[in-house]
């Protein structure tokens, strides 16, 4: 089946790439590397345009099985692919925004000794990422789950010397798994309900009602528990901020367009599970809003361009959530999208920042930018004004759905999305402010060597600058009359809406659309007036005070966690090694032994040498025996 | 009764030859003869049951097997004699005679078929064992055991005496068909218990069973190696077959009421030997313990088969004989080399002399019990006929005095596998050091691997 | 009841002198440290039991018993021998024949 | 009370005191001479058996060899002369409590023997003739064994106490 | 007839190579396994063509009491010997690269517990296969104890002594059985009607000799110590395959035999189980001897895997086989690597190790895929395995099987934990002149990498052996 073959493809030759990299890169030129690494994310970006092309002219989605990987009873585990609308879409975001990442790490990574064992870790993640939003059953996206934990991992410890780039990973992948945990547990609901982890069946067997509410709670609560540790909510976010010791590539790559939004996906695609269940919907909500909130609170009084950056991630995805929360899932996707261009722009823009100034990530040392690195900052301007969501850029349209949605399940969630877009709008602003404003705050050496970035990289700023301006319009409120090209197209998986949400009067929109875009201009002008009229420039961490102290510090969720948890379970690993293992358990059998040697030492003391007493012994013996006898036999 | 003949020949024969100057030949003619008459003893009496001279000897297949396995181990032995003794050649006729006259003895027990016959046996084995456990004069060790063994063995031998007169009171006969006669007639009277007590005493006393297993460390620790060897091998071997036989012929109706108090002395016994011999640092004492614990496995082997059928009994005995003989060939080199069997000394001889210190690991998991050695079929064996005859909680605590005997085993081999520095004092062994230890490994081997050609001969 | 091997006394007067003959001996056995009185305890012992041999023999009216007492005196022979043996080596080695120095191997 | 019972008494008597004396007796002399005594009373009980023969044997063996043997080791060694080795209290007391204890339990044993069957009076027993017919017929093995045993013994005496002066390696 | 050939192999490459000097003993010792491997290849072939050739052996060993001596082979032990007589040959295989003491003796030893290890699981009777038992002990015991660290003495004396009590319940336990069916082979010892306390004490017999060897928590403590004195070989062979020995026991002597005492002891084994995974795990996070942490892990792993057995479920048991066979093959894998450490640097306390990755790419990639398989990420041997060990206890009980399932949390904690001190970070004085595999390195880690991948991707043909197998027992096992 030729046809399928192609499909494979798809998946077959980024892993192609991870090997010829892994096995061979260190033989091979730079260039070659990474063009054959860029090439094995193109490709399957062409194959899927031709799906996406056959399914947006009606065509079935594709579906096929490989081979069985494990049946034991009843239960039965494929390893299929399917390629339908939600797939699509994602495969789409993830080789074509992967692609252009390739592209511009070819010269970002220039410098780098390990260039190839880059690009083939960067390969190992497009192959799990399309894995995971491939395969048609659970378990295959539980591989691919896993398998970009690990491919990031291994990014984020990418300079392995470092020691605390190091914990970072390990932070990473650890607190993935405790989410991993979750959806490992609810696969099991799934699979011992319905009988199945392919999606079809799941959803047959769930329409035919193989969960009661309670059962389907349990399991999307635990789906949830999943989505939060890669998707990095509340209470599992911490890794993100940290996981910005990987090289800037990645962290556009991985850590903002395409990883970070598996659990939207995930939540997307078990959209029937999640309506069944509204109680989780509504955790789902209030968690999107409370990470969003927060994430975008930490953001103000962060002084690393990346994370600044990384906070806005997480807020971000918590307004993704939000969406998800309020049952608009297509809405969702649409900001995973518009949040890919934006933030894969952003980032790929501070990295080019972070390039010219030599390595440095600390906006208090740089500022007036501007005129080294235009293209540079045009860009990173277009993303800015992107999240902070004015119009006409796509953030704008995303945002305002997400916000309009949640505002007609509960104000309180839409008041929470307004302030956290707010509180991003300042901070973008802050971040653009200090950095290509005013003057440069650098060394002198640094100063010297300022320069626009090469081609390779300003090519992909560019490409992303253009999709951050105009993807918003795929999704145009209803209001202006205009086909939302995207949850059209996405009909047909969300299934679990049954009935489409009934839209907002039009003068309502039109409020909130007013209130959303002077927000963001509002906040925009806080940050003017602070950052170019006061020329303010934050001072060093120790000058912070207050709220801002504790902004700074992310609110000591990390020591938080630190404190009771981390500390605890090493300390009772200690006390297990060394109180109930070694002395308890150990004790009583080294007790045993010591008990027996010295049995041994009292029972050998009647071997006392004297044959008087033997005999004496003997003799007793003797009359007890007889005595039993006389008492016997009388 | 050839086999007895021809070994008492052996014995005088070999004085004979003293005279004559050929002492160099008495040792390898004693033990080729022995362990040539071992075979020509199973050729020759196999499947004969009869009974000779008034029935004085009695025959059958328990005899025979029993005499050729005595006759086997003594001619292993004494092959080692001529090493043993070669500051005393002079004397050597008088050793090789003692020891073919303690066979005789020993022969004796498990053929008789009157108790005259087992009393004369036994004293014998005895008066021969008391001479050669002394028989190292300068040694204080020596004199002590040899003294210790003597009293305690005269004084037994009184009870022995009235236990078998008060059976003759009795029954009126010596003779152990019509004692059995008499006895199954007969009512359980304490006169009738307190004779059968005293010879089971004396029985037990001879095997070193608890508690009238006093001697038996010390002794067996004070002796010359060789005797020691010889002790805990033939003249065990030879107890436990004559206190088969008489508790399965003669007192087989009044041995049941004793039976309680056996596995009584059978729990004892695993208890105190095992346990005793933990903290010991003397190779030849843990081997005492040792023997002492097995002497509660091999009564146990008795009491199990309900004094009906001895092939366990036999199975069991050979495997320890055949052991013993191989652990203390080692320990007759090592202390030879060493001057002492200190635990310490045998450090190192795993390196130096590997083929002596593997035999010695394979006899030392044999006599622990480790398949698929003949040590644990015979355990196996025991213990399921333990638990048959209903005394599980016996064979527990049989398994769990075991896992004890493990550790003081263990001991030595451990010892055995230290390296030090110099092992230039463990000198070449002679060769007929190493063939009778390959020769006993062969015959664990053998026992252990084909055990149905010697279970349930009879 | 009784049993008469001689006109008036009954076996069971034999058993009962052996019986105390026999404890007399023990007694010495275990009371006693001279190796020489220990040996000569023995001896007593050994009479008893003869003694009883003897009876026995007398109340059955059958000649073996005597024949036994025969083997047992050979026996207290052979063993007197060889005790004395012993102890004169062990004299020598330690100009004592007092029991209680035999206790050096122990535990 | 018939002259036998009465002869058994005294006899018994004697026998006893004299055993009593033979294991308590400080001096070694005493005791061996006590014990001759005792062996010549229990040689009378054989001849009051009518088993003359082995009276005789009795005293040829017992008095006239052991006994003598013991004594001649006594002076050799002059054991006499050694300082008195007693046991302490405590030990006498085991011992007593020991063989009291053995007593208690044969006597009570022994009361009893009502099993015992007496076979008709057969003079002939005891006498040499029917005693060598015994001997060496039914009884020859052992009997021709019991010159192993001595040999053993003899063997064992001369090797034990043989002197010589030549150096000694000393076995373990 | 192949039965007793694939049996006695290895007993004669034990002889060849005891015969041969120190220098070739490891060559013959190679030798010998490798054609153990080819003909347990060959036997699986006869065996899943279903090909005539009789895979039965069987003889009266003794007559009175009847016990015979049986080998078959059937999907369950097809599996044991797959793994047995693949991993002998990879663990002879690490040796090479390393200087050994009176290697002839050390590969006999090795030999002769493969012959051992092939006879536990062949046998098909009580006799053949406690016999057995205790043999594979001794070899490793020697080995552990001749070739181990200074200590090896008391710790291995420990271990043979705890183990070797455990077999002697397991001895009572077989007498009795015999008491009541009057032979010992299995086939005649499933469907009995022994009841009450005559079977709990069949029971409590089985299981200790079985507990401790797995062993199961509290019965461990052995383990660690010993794992960590035990020439890496050893380590090897106890924990790849010899650990199986009672996990096997389990399946095979336990669950059908008394399925009244399983059911009634099952809550009690599962939380032992369950608790062992979170214990053993738990005390990992701490550890800075790397053996002794993939001693930990270990027990972790074998708890896991105990309560699956006990979860009497189709999943479970069939989880815990493949689960079986993937530890064999990561933990030697695991243990290849650390030995690879101690030889380089002398030392595996990772407070004094750093940096190796940077000096040695190639082992640090090995070591790296090893350690995911052992962390469990899917596509790797261990995740089919743990996937289904954990749904079979989850299915057994909610609560137990999230608690278990811990374990993917804590495992990714200590050996992510452990490969960061010993492998990430700057180079320092120890591991600053660690070289890069050899070729013998590179032979051993390779077929241990493949498996690792293949049985993860494609785990069914260990699967459909021991299915019918595992049914049939469930069966049997099932009240």
């Amino acid at each position: 089946m030729p046809i399928q073959n192609l499909y494979l493809a798809i998946i077959a030759l980024p892993l192609i790439g991870f090997f010829i990299n892994a096995l061979l890169g260190k033989k091979m030129s730079k260039n070659l590397v990474g063009i054959l690494a860029s090439l094995m994310v193109f490709v399957p970006f062409v194959i899927i345009l031709s799906a996406f092309s056959d399914l947006v002219n009606g065509g079935e989605p594709i579906h096929f099985q490989l081979f069985n990987w494990f049946t034991v009873a009843h239960y039965s585990v494929d390893f299929g692919i399917q390629i339908d609308q939600l797939s699509v879409i994602m495969v789409m975001l993830i080789t074509g925004v992967g692609f252009l990442i390739h592209v511009y790490s070819i010269a970002y990574m220039k410098e780098d000794e390990n260039y190839s064992r880059y690009f083939s870790y960067l390969n190992l993640f497009i192959f799990f990422m399309l894995i995971l939003v491939m395969s048609d059953n659970y378990l295959g996206m539980f591989i691919g789950w896993e398998g970009v934990g690990l491919a990031s991992y291994l990014l984020i410890g990418f300079w392995f010397k470092n020691d605390e780039y190091n914990n970072a990973a390990k932070k990473a992948f650890i607190m993935n798994r405790v989410g991993d945990l979750g959806f490992l547990v609810g696969m099991f609901f799934l699979f011992y309900y319905t009988g199945s982890l392919e999606y079809s069946k799941v959803n047959e067997a769930l329409q035919l009602g193989a969960m009661i509410p309670a059962l389907a709670f349990a399991t999307s609560i635990l789906l949830f528990l999943g989505a939060t540790g890669k998707s990095a909510q509340i209470p599992l976010f911490t890794w993100l901020p940290d996981a910005m010791a990987g090289p800037t590539p990645v962290s556009a790559l991985i850590h903002a367009a395409t990883m970070v939004t598996a659990g939207v996906y995930m939540v997307f695609r078990s959209n029937l599970l999640f309506s069944l269940a509204p109680q989780t919907l509504e955790i789902i909500a209030i968690v999107g809003a409370a990470t969003a909130l927060y994430a975008a609170a930490v953001g103000l009084a962060q002084n690393d361009i990346k994370k600044v950056l990384a906070y806005s991630t997480v807020s971000q995805l918590g307004l993704m959530f939000l969406a998800l929360g309020v049952g608009a899932y297509s809405t969702a996707l649409f900001h995973v999208l518009t949040h890919a261009f934006f933030k894969a722009l952003l980032f790929l823009g501070s990295g080019s920042v972070i390039h010219a100034v030599g390595g440095d990530q600390d906006i208090r040392r740089m500022g007036g930018l501007k005129k080294y690195m235009p293209i540079t900052f045009i860009t990173f301007l277009i993303g800015s004004l992107a999240i902070s969501g004015v119009p006409p850029f796509s953030g704008f349209f995303s945002k305002d759905e997400i916000l309009a949605m949640a505002f007609q399940k509960n104000i309180a969630l839409w008041a929470v999305g307004v302030g956290a877009s707010m509180m991003t709008a300042f901070y973008m602003f802050r971040v653009v402010f200090l950095t290509f404003f005013g003057e440069f705050r650098g060394t002198e050496e640094q100063k010297n060597q300022l320069h626009e970035s090469p081609a390779l990289m300003n090519f992909p700023l560019i490409v992303l600058a253009i999709l951050a301006t105009l993807g918003g319009f795929i999704g145009i409120p209803h209001i202006f009359n205009a086909p939302h090209l995207l949850n059209e197209f996405l009909a047909p998986i969300t299934i679990a809406v049954g009935v489409a949400p009934e839209h907002l009067s039009a003068t309502t929109e039109y409020i909130l659309i007013a209130i959303v875009i002077g927000g963001a201009l509002i906040s925009i002008g806080i940050a003017y007036v602070m950052y170019i009229s006061k020329r303010n420039v934050p001072g060093k961490d120790a000058s912070y005070t207050g709220v801002t102290k504790w902004a700074n510090n992310k609110f000591y969720v990390d020591e938080f966690y630190d404190a009771i948890i981390v500390r605890p379970v090493q300390w009772t690993s200690d006390f297990l090694f060394k109180a109930v293992d070694k002395v308890l358990i150990d004790g009583v059998v080294n007790t045993t032994g010591r008990i027996s040697l010295l049995t041994g030492d009292i029972v050998r003391s009647i071997q006392t040498g004297q044959t008087a007493f033997y005999i004496l012994a003997m003799v007793l013996s003797v009359c007890f025996i007889l005595g039993y006898f006389l008492i016997g036999i009388k | 009764m050839g086999t007895i003949i021809i070994t008492t020949v052996l014995g005088l024969l070999g004085m004979v030859m003293d005279i004559l100057n050929l002492r160099r030949a008495i040792v390898i003619i004693s033990s080729l003869v022995l362990i040539g008459l071992s075979v020509f003893n199973v050729v020759s009496y196999w499947g004969i049951n009869a009974s000779f001279y008034s029935g004085m000897i009695v025959l059958d297949n328990f005899t025979v097997a029993f005499s050729s396995l005595l006759l086997l181990i003594s001619g292993l032995l004494i092959f080692l004699s001529n090493q043993f003794f070669k500051r005393e050649e002079e004397k050597i006729s008088d050793y090789v005679a003692l020891f073919v006259f303690a066979l005789v003895g020993a022969l004796l027990m498990i053929s008789f078929g009157n108790l005259a016959t087992l009393f004369i046996g036994i004293e014998i084995l005895s008066v021969s064992l008391y001479v050669l456990a002394a028989s190292n004069r300068k040694s204080l060790a020596s004199n002590e055991a040899g003294m210790k063994y003597f009293l305690m063995g005269a004084f037994i031998t009184g009870f022995l005496l009235l236990g078998i007169t008060l059976i003759y009171g009795v029954t009126g006969s010596f003779d152990i068909y019509e004692i059995q006669n008499a006895l199954v007639l007969g009512q359980s009277t304490p006169l009738v218990m307190i004779g059968v007590v005293l010879l089971v005493v004396a029985m037990l006393f001879k095997a070193s069973v608890a508690p009238f297993h006093f001697w038996a460390p010390d002794v067996y620790t004070g002796s010359p190696t060789l005797v020691t060897a010889f002790m805990s091998t033939v003249a065990k071997v030879a107890a436990f077959g004559a206190m088969y036989k008489l508790f399965s012929i003669a007192l087989i109706s009044k041995i049941i009421e004793v039976e309680p108090l056996l596995v009584l002395f059978v729990i004892m016994t695993f208890f105190i030997a095992n346990f005793s011999a933990l903290k010991q640092t003397s190779v030849k004492r843990i081997l005492a313990f040792s023997g002492v614990s097995h002497a509660g496995f091999l009564l146990l082997a008795i009491i199990s088969s309900n004094f009906g059928s001895a092939g366990n009994l036999f199975y069991y005995a050979a495997a320890y004989a055949i052991a013993n003989v191989i652990a203390f060939t080692v320990v007759i080199y090592v202390s030879h080399v060493k001057a002492n069997d200190h635990l310490d000394s045998f450090k190192g001889l795993l390196y130096a002399r590997p083929g002596l210190a593997i035999a010695m690991i394979i006899s030392l998991f044999s006599l622990a019990g480790i398949p698929p050695l003949a040590g644990f079929v015979g355990k196996f064996l025991v213990l399921m006929a333990t638990i048959k005859a209903q005394y599980t909680y016996v064979a527990i605590i049989a398994i769990i005095t075991s896992i004890v005997s493990i550790y003081y085993y263990f001991k030595i081999i451990i010892s055995m596998t230290h390296r030090v520095e110099d092992s230039t004092a463990f000198v070449r062994p002679p060769t007929v050091y190493t063939v009778i230890t390959w020769i006993g490994v062969i015959l664990l081997l053998v026992l252990g691997f084909v055990p149905k050609y010697f279970v349930g001969l009879f | 009841m009784n049993i008469e091997i001689l006109s008036g006394v009954s076996i069971q007067h034999y058993l009962w002198l052996s019986a105390i003959l026999f404890v007399i001996g023990v007694f010495g056995v275990l009371s006693r440290r001279n190796a020489i009185i220990i040996f000569m305890s023995v001896e007593l012992m050994l009479n008893a039991v003869n003694l009883l041999l003897v009876a026995f023999s007398k109340m059955h009216a059958d000649t073996s018993g005597q024949v036994f007492v025969f083997f047992s005196m050979s026996v207290a022979a052979a063993e007197v021998a060889v005790g004395l043996a012993i102890l004169v080596m062990l004299f020598r080695n330690m100009k004592t024949v007092d029991i209680e120095v035999l206790s050096k191997i122990k535990e | 009370m018939g002259i036998t019972e009465i002869i058994f008494y005294i006899l018994a008597f004697v026998g006893i005191v004299s055993a009593i004396v033979t294991v308590t007796a400080r001096n070694p002399i005493y005791s061996i001479l006590s014990l001759v005594i005792c062996f010549f009373t229990i040689s009378s009980h054989y001849v009051l058996m009518n088993a003359q023969f082995l009276a005789m044997v009795n005293i040829i063996v017992y008095a006239g060899a052991i006994i003598v043997l013991f004594l001649f080791v006594v002076m050799m060694m002059n054991l006499n002369e050694l300082p008195e080795m007693s046991k302490g209290l405590i030990w006498k007391l085991a011992a007593a409590v020991g063989a009291g204890g053995l007593l208690l339990v044969m006597v009570a044993s022994l009361k009893v023997s009502n099993e015992l069957v007496q076979a008709q009076p057969d003079n002939s027993v005891g006498m040499i003739h029917a005693l060598g017919r015994v001997l060496m017929g039914e009884f020859i093995v052992p009997f021709i064994m019991t010159s192993i045993l001595l040999n053993s013994a003899m063997i064992g005496a001369v090797l034990l106490t043989k002197r010589e002066n030549k150096f000694q390696k000393h076995h373990i | 007839m192949i039965v007793l050939i694939l049996l006695i192999l290895p007993f004669i490459g034990a002889i060849l190579s005891a015969l041969a000097g120190n220098k070739a003993a490891n060559k013959i010792a190679l030798l010998s396994t490798v054609s153990t491997l080819l003909l347990t290849a060959k036997t699986y072939y006869d065996f899943t063509t279903g090909s005539t050739t009789s895979l039965d052996y069987s003889t009266q060993w003794l007559l009175e009491p009847n016990v015979t001596f049986s080998l078959t082979i059937d999907g369950l032990t097809m599996v044991m010997l797959i793994l047995t007589n693949l991993l002998v040959p990879i663990i002879v295989l690490s040796g090479l690269g390393a200087v050994v003491q009176n290697s002839r003796a050390f590969y006999a030893l090795i030999l002769v517990m493969q012959g051992a290890l092939n006879g536990v699981f062949m046998a098909s009777d009580g006799f053949a296969f406690y016999v057995f038992w205790e043999l594979a002990l001794i070899p490793i015991y020697f080995i552990a104890l001749l070739w181990g660290a200074e200590n090896s003495r008391k710790v291995t004396l420990k271990f043979f002594i705890y183990t070797i009590a455990g077999s002697l319940f397991m001895l009572i336990s077989f007498i009795i059985l015999y008491m009541v069916t009057g032979d010992l082979r299995i086939e005649n010892l499933t469907n009995l009607s022994i009841t009450g306390i005559a079977q709990k004490i069949v029971f409590i017999g089985f299981f200790l000799a079985f507990a401790i060897k797995v062993p199961l928590i509290p019965f461990h403590t052995w383990q660690a110590d010993t794992y960590t004195v035990a020439p890496t070989q050893g380590t090897m062979l106890l924990s790849g395959i010899m650990l199986k020995m009672g996990l096997y026991g389990f399946i095979r002597w336990m669950l059908p035999i008394m399925p009244f005492s399983v059911a009634e002891f099952t809550p009690i084994i599962m939380t032992l189980g369950v608790v062992g995974v979170i214990y053993g795990s738990w005390i990992a996070i701490q550890q800075n001897n790397i053996k002794r942490l993939f001693a930990y892990s270990s027990l972790a792993h074998v708890g896991l895997i105990t309560a699956g057995i006990f979860s009497l479920n189709t999943m479970g048991l069939i989880g815990a086989v493949v689960q079986m066979f993937a530890h064999g093959v990561n933990v030697v894998g695991l243990f290849f690597a650390a030995e690879i450490i101690y030889r380089r640097t002398g030392t595996l306390d990772l407070n004094s190790l750093g940096g190796i990755r940077n000096v040695a790419p190639w082992f640090s990639t090995y070591f790296f895929i090893l350690l995911l398989a052992s962390v469990g990420l899917p596509l790797t041997n261990a995740f089919v395995g743990e996937f289904m060990l954990l749904f079979a206890v989850w299915q057994y009980n909610a609560i137990l099987g999230i608690i278990a399932a811990l374990t993917i949390i804590f495992a990714a904690i200590y050996l992510f934990r452990m490969f960061q001190r010993a492998m990430l970070g700057q180079t320092n004085t120890v591991t600053a002149n660690f070289k890069d595999l050899t070729i013998s390195e590179h032979l051993t880690f390779i077929p241990l990498v493949i498996l690792v991948f293949v049985l993860g991707v494609y785990p069914m043909p260990i699967i459909s052996l021991v299915e019918p197998v595992i049914k049939q027992i469930i069966q049997l096992a099932s009240i």
